[in-house]
């Protein structure tokens, strides 16, 4: 079979080389974070051993230094997703802060009995904090259900009236794997007067994302789940919004004048980002985009839709495998969760992992949605570009093992 | 990492078969026990009498290890006095540590010495330890 | 002169090395954030290129390979600090977000009328926070005022009374490098039932920091510092106090059970830490600490005061030149603040700069402390294990330039 | 980097020369401006009269870039037009930005071209742009 991105790209991930078990590794779990490039280690090593220093407070060389490569890195990630100005990218420490830092700024300008709206399918990064602001608030949090093909009915989009606040979903599903149409989503609640969050974690690594084309208010994603190191987020807002927040975490760097009881802030997106910033990261994460960009995301998104399709079908041979998310190919990304008949998913990833197999097991941090699907836990696979056939052909030989481990004939 | 040392013939079996999973009539002790990451989820019914444990059985779901692992326990502490229960489970805490050099404790252990192994598995010890813990809890009260 | 610290470890940093504006590089802006040693970013390419998975949620070999490291990581700073158990360490991105998670969820408890007391010379990290839950909650903010020398009276310390609910300060001053008797502070502060927070991120990496000797409830510090690398810093706190602060980020990993309208949390630690924590930044820091701990503490303290007398003595050899701080160097650290008669810091910074020399000009985050002082800014020195006196003669020799580029007489 | 395209001898004249730092009975136009992360402060006064800036001074305290770029200012604008004034002002931004090819258009500025280099040391940008955008902000009112 033909693949779109060649496997020589494998060389630019030395883990891929590593043996687990005994095996090839085969990984699988990129849902839950990225292998690295050499580029981008290589890119931390040359921060540190030619350019180190604390930004923007600094007169002198390595300082200036430091500060030119942290506003190139804003630079890059406000091209990447078409923002208007690297103003409205500020950087966290990963996805979760710019959901936190949302749900705190925001909420100072919400009234009782606002509705915020969330998916089912949330990440529990993509619900806590919304629940916490709605029960300090007294806001009415609701969801949008899915259906068993884990799309969203028509039906469920009069969810979003005059009195929903703020809308906050994922692009892609990190269980389900689908994409929703958040294009269409920000259109009605734009029409409706709520602001839309999109929750880029998954989406952003594997597709191409706009900001203007969805129409997003906010965006926000991690740098480790697409090639960028630990340690570093996004939090896209734009302009106007961004600039009548009051700031989150409060400290060094963020601040005009300081007096002994009161403060006066610094100009978005400084306001917004306190303390000593991890430079480290943000080179990181260009480096990152950077390679991103020489494969090509459309290719990136077209080689996991491909492996998909391969691995579904060979999957959809076995019998004693349930497949969740949408069957139509279509509407979903590079994600796979299913469960393996009689066999606990945790049991299913200890012995893939025996074949050298990274997979996920549990609730992936999605507990509404398990409850919601009535199941505890599911096993979950997930591609990237150094994915290739080969890894497919091995996870299947595997998963056909698992229940004559634990001696059910297979 | 070796499957064959963790998913033994004994913890098969005891995966399987489910005679200890069942209800118990009139439990003196009952109580609860989870991994919240793993979606192990276990309740201990004790029935305990003049400091003796004369019947145990557990229902719930989990994962092989988990299950395997409160059966084999329940078959090891039923007839014993609460006094012998406890023990065991330090043991069988200690073992999967790594801190016995003592081969005749862990004999006391019997069959549950099955889990030694799983102390090489750092994301399966959390399995295999939650019915002891779960015990306990249970036997503290 | 002989130095403690051979400046053969200079080769361990490669950076040192460098030519800036055609001279040697003299790093002496150590305050603000330090140069790595070779074992920092070789650990962290080792992470990425050997372990490198999402911690804590896998049952694959590299998931639990970097859960691995990255508890290794909290269990050497547990024995850095001399904590009693590794549960009461909490990663955080840097010392900044330790201050705000403090503020906030301390917060919680706190009541009105209950006093906060902070040091005028602290950073705003250690300010700013505590402002704003002082506006939230109507408490009460004070401050204890330093001697024309830096260094606490007596008498202030009788604002550590009854009331005083919580008290905060830097071991040591980023301006005027005092070192402050934490350890009495502590003492005092607990006999009246107040908490004692200590900010070490100036201490730690400059000298041996017990939590028991001194008492902190609670200590908080940058990994950037002290060697270790950007993105990541530490929260210690005493367990019982932890187990009874509510979460501050919530998001992935800190939960035990999700519902779509409540929650229940993790244990301490881990409620603390929501989403993908930074296990490169971890690695990198247990890296640090291994490093400090090879050079010793105490050489490095010792070095350190050895480049501190003798920078002092030849800049009081300069009339024009300003000291900051005590002059009783026993109660000083290994940093340095003056100013340049006639001449504004920035100047004298970029004029050092063309020499190779990076210092820092400004407020240094402490403006309440500037305004106390009656200066506007000053310029910074601050030293570290791989400076040596050489470094010393070259900014003696800038240093008397400076005057003479502004037209001024020397 | 070299000092000496910084440290010029009219940047230093400027700076140490006080003729524009005083005070100015009855200004038309007040404003204030400032480099929070580094400490220049300035007020700008200014006396508008006809839409011809008759006369202008300033006070506050900075670096000498700052300070020289007041001063350099000051003299530039004094008998200009305000809609001159303000075109100044926008090529002086521009020429920071390196936005400007075009010579003759540098001229304008007078002495103030010899911030021209300051471009290549990013962190004093800000203490030179200072005057201007304080100027900007006081004539758009
Ligand atoms: C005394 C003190 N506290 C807190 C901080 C804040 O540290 P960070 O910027 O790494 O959060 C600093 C450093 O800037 C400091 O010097
Ligand atoms: C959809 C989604 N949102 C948010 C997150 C949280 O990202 P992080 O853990 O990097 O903060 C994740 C990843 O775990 C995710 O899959």
């Amino acid at each position: 079979m033909s693949q779109i991105i060649d496997s020589k790209i494998r060389e630019d991930f030395p883990i891929l080389e590593k043996k687990v078990n005994g095996s090839r590794l085969v990984y699988l779990d990129n849902a839950a974070t990225t292998q690295k490039p050499k580029c981008v280690v290589d890119a931390i090593s040359d921060y540190y051993y030619n350019h180190n220093g604390n930004p923007h407070r600094g007169a002198h060389t390595l300082s200036i230094e430091a500060t030119s490569l942290y506003d190139n890195a804003k630079k890059k990630v406000q091209n990447f997703i078409n923002a208007d100005s690297e103003d409205e990218i500020v950087f966290t420490k990963n996805c979760t802060e710019s959901l936190n830092l949302l749900a705190y700024s925001l909420s100072q300008s919400f009234k009782e009995d606002d509705e915020i709206l969330l998916c089912i399918s949330e990440h529990h990064s993509n619900i806590l904090p919304w629940q916490r602001i709605s029960k300090e608030k007294n806001l009415i949090l609701k969801y949008i259900y899915v259906n068993e093909d884990g799309t969203i009915p028509e039906s469920e989009y009069e969810k979003i009236n005059k009195n929903t606040k703020l809308i906050s979903i994922a692009q892609m599903s990190n269980v389900l794997g689908t994409i929703f149409p958040v294009k269409k989503i920000s259109q009605i609640a734009h029409e409706k007067g709520a602001i839309v969050v999109i929750d880029a974690a998954q989406s952003i690594p594997h597709m191409k994302v706009d900001v203007k084309d969805i129409d997003a208010d906010f965006l926000v994603f991690s740098a480790h789940k697409m090639l960028g190191p630990m340690g570093i987020g996004v939090l896209y807002g734009k302009k106007h919004l961004l600039d009548n927040m009051p700031p989150f975490l409060l400290g060094g760097d963020m601040i005009e004048y300081v007096y002994e009881n009161d403060v006066t802030f610094a100009q978005v997106p400084y306001k917004f980002e306190a303390g000593t910033q991890n430079v480290e990261g943000a080179v990181g994460l260009k480096a990152a985009i950077d390679y991103l960009e020489k494969i090509g995301l459309q290719n990136i998104e077209a080689h996991e839709k491909m492996l998909t399709e391969y691995a579904v079908e060979e999957m959809l041979k076995i019998p004693y495998i349930e497949i969740y998310g949408p069957m139509d190919l279509e509407k979903r990304g590079g994600i796979i969760s299913f469960n393996v008949k009689d066999i606990h998913p945790h049991d299913v990833s200890t012995i893939l992992d025996s074949y050298g197999v990274a997979s996920r097991a549990g609730h992936h941090c999605c507990q509404p949605l398990m409850r919601y699907m009535g199941i505890n836990s599911s096993v979950r696979i997930s591609f990237y570009l150094y994915n290739n056939i080969e890894d497919i052909d091995i996870f299947i030989d595997s998963i056909k093992n698992v229940r004559k481990w634990l001696g059910y004939g297979s | 990492m070796d499957l064959n040392q963790i998913y033994t013939q004994l913890i098969m079996e005891h995966n399987k078969n489910t005679h200890n999973k069942r209800a118990l009539i009139n439990p003196t002790l009952i109580e609860h026990g989870h991994n919240p990451s793993c979606g192990d989820d276990i309740t201990l019914n004790l029935i305990e009498k003049d400091g003796i444990i004369v019947d145990a059985s557990f229902t719930g779901s989990g994962c092989a290890i988990s299950q395997a692992s409160t059966s084999i326990m329940i078959d090891l502490i039923k007839g014993k006095k609460v006094s012998e229960a406890m023990e065991l489970a330090e043991i069988f805490i200690k073992m999967i540590k790594k801190e016995i050099d003592d081969d005749s404790e862990l004999e006391k252990l019997e069959d549950a010495v099955a889990f030694e192994n799983i102390s090489n598995m750092p994301a399966r010890v959390k399995c295999a330890v939650l019915p002891w813990h779960t015990l306990e809890e249970a036997l503290k009260k």
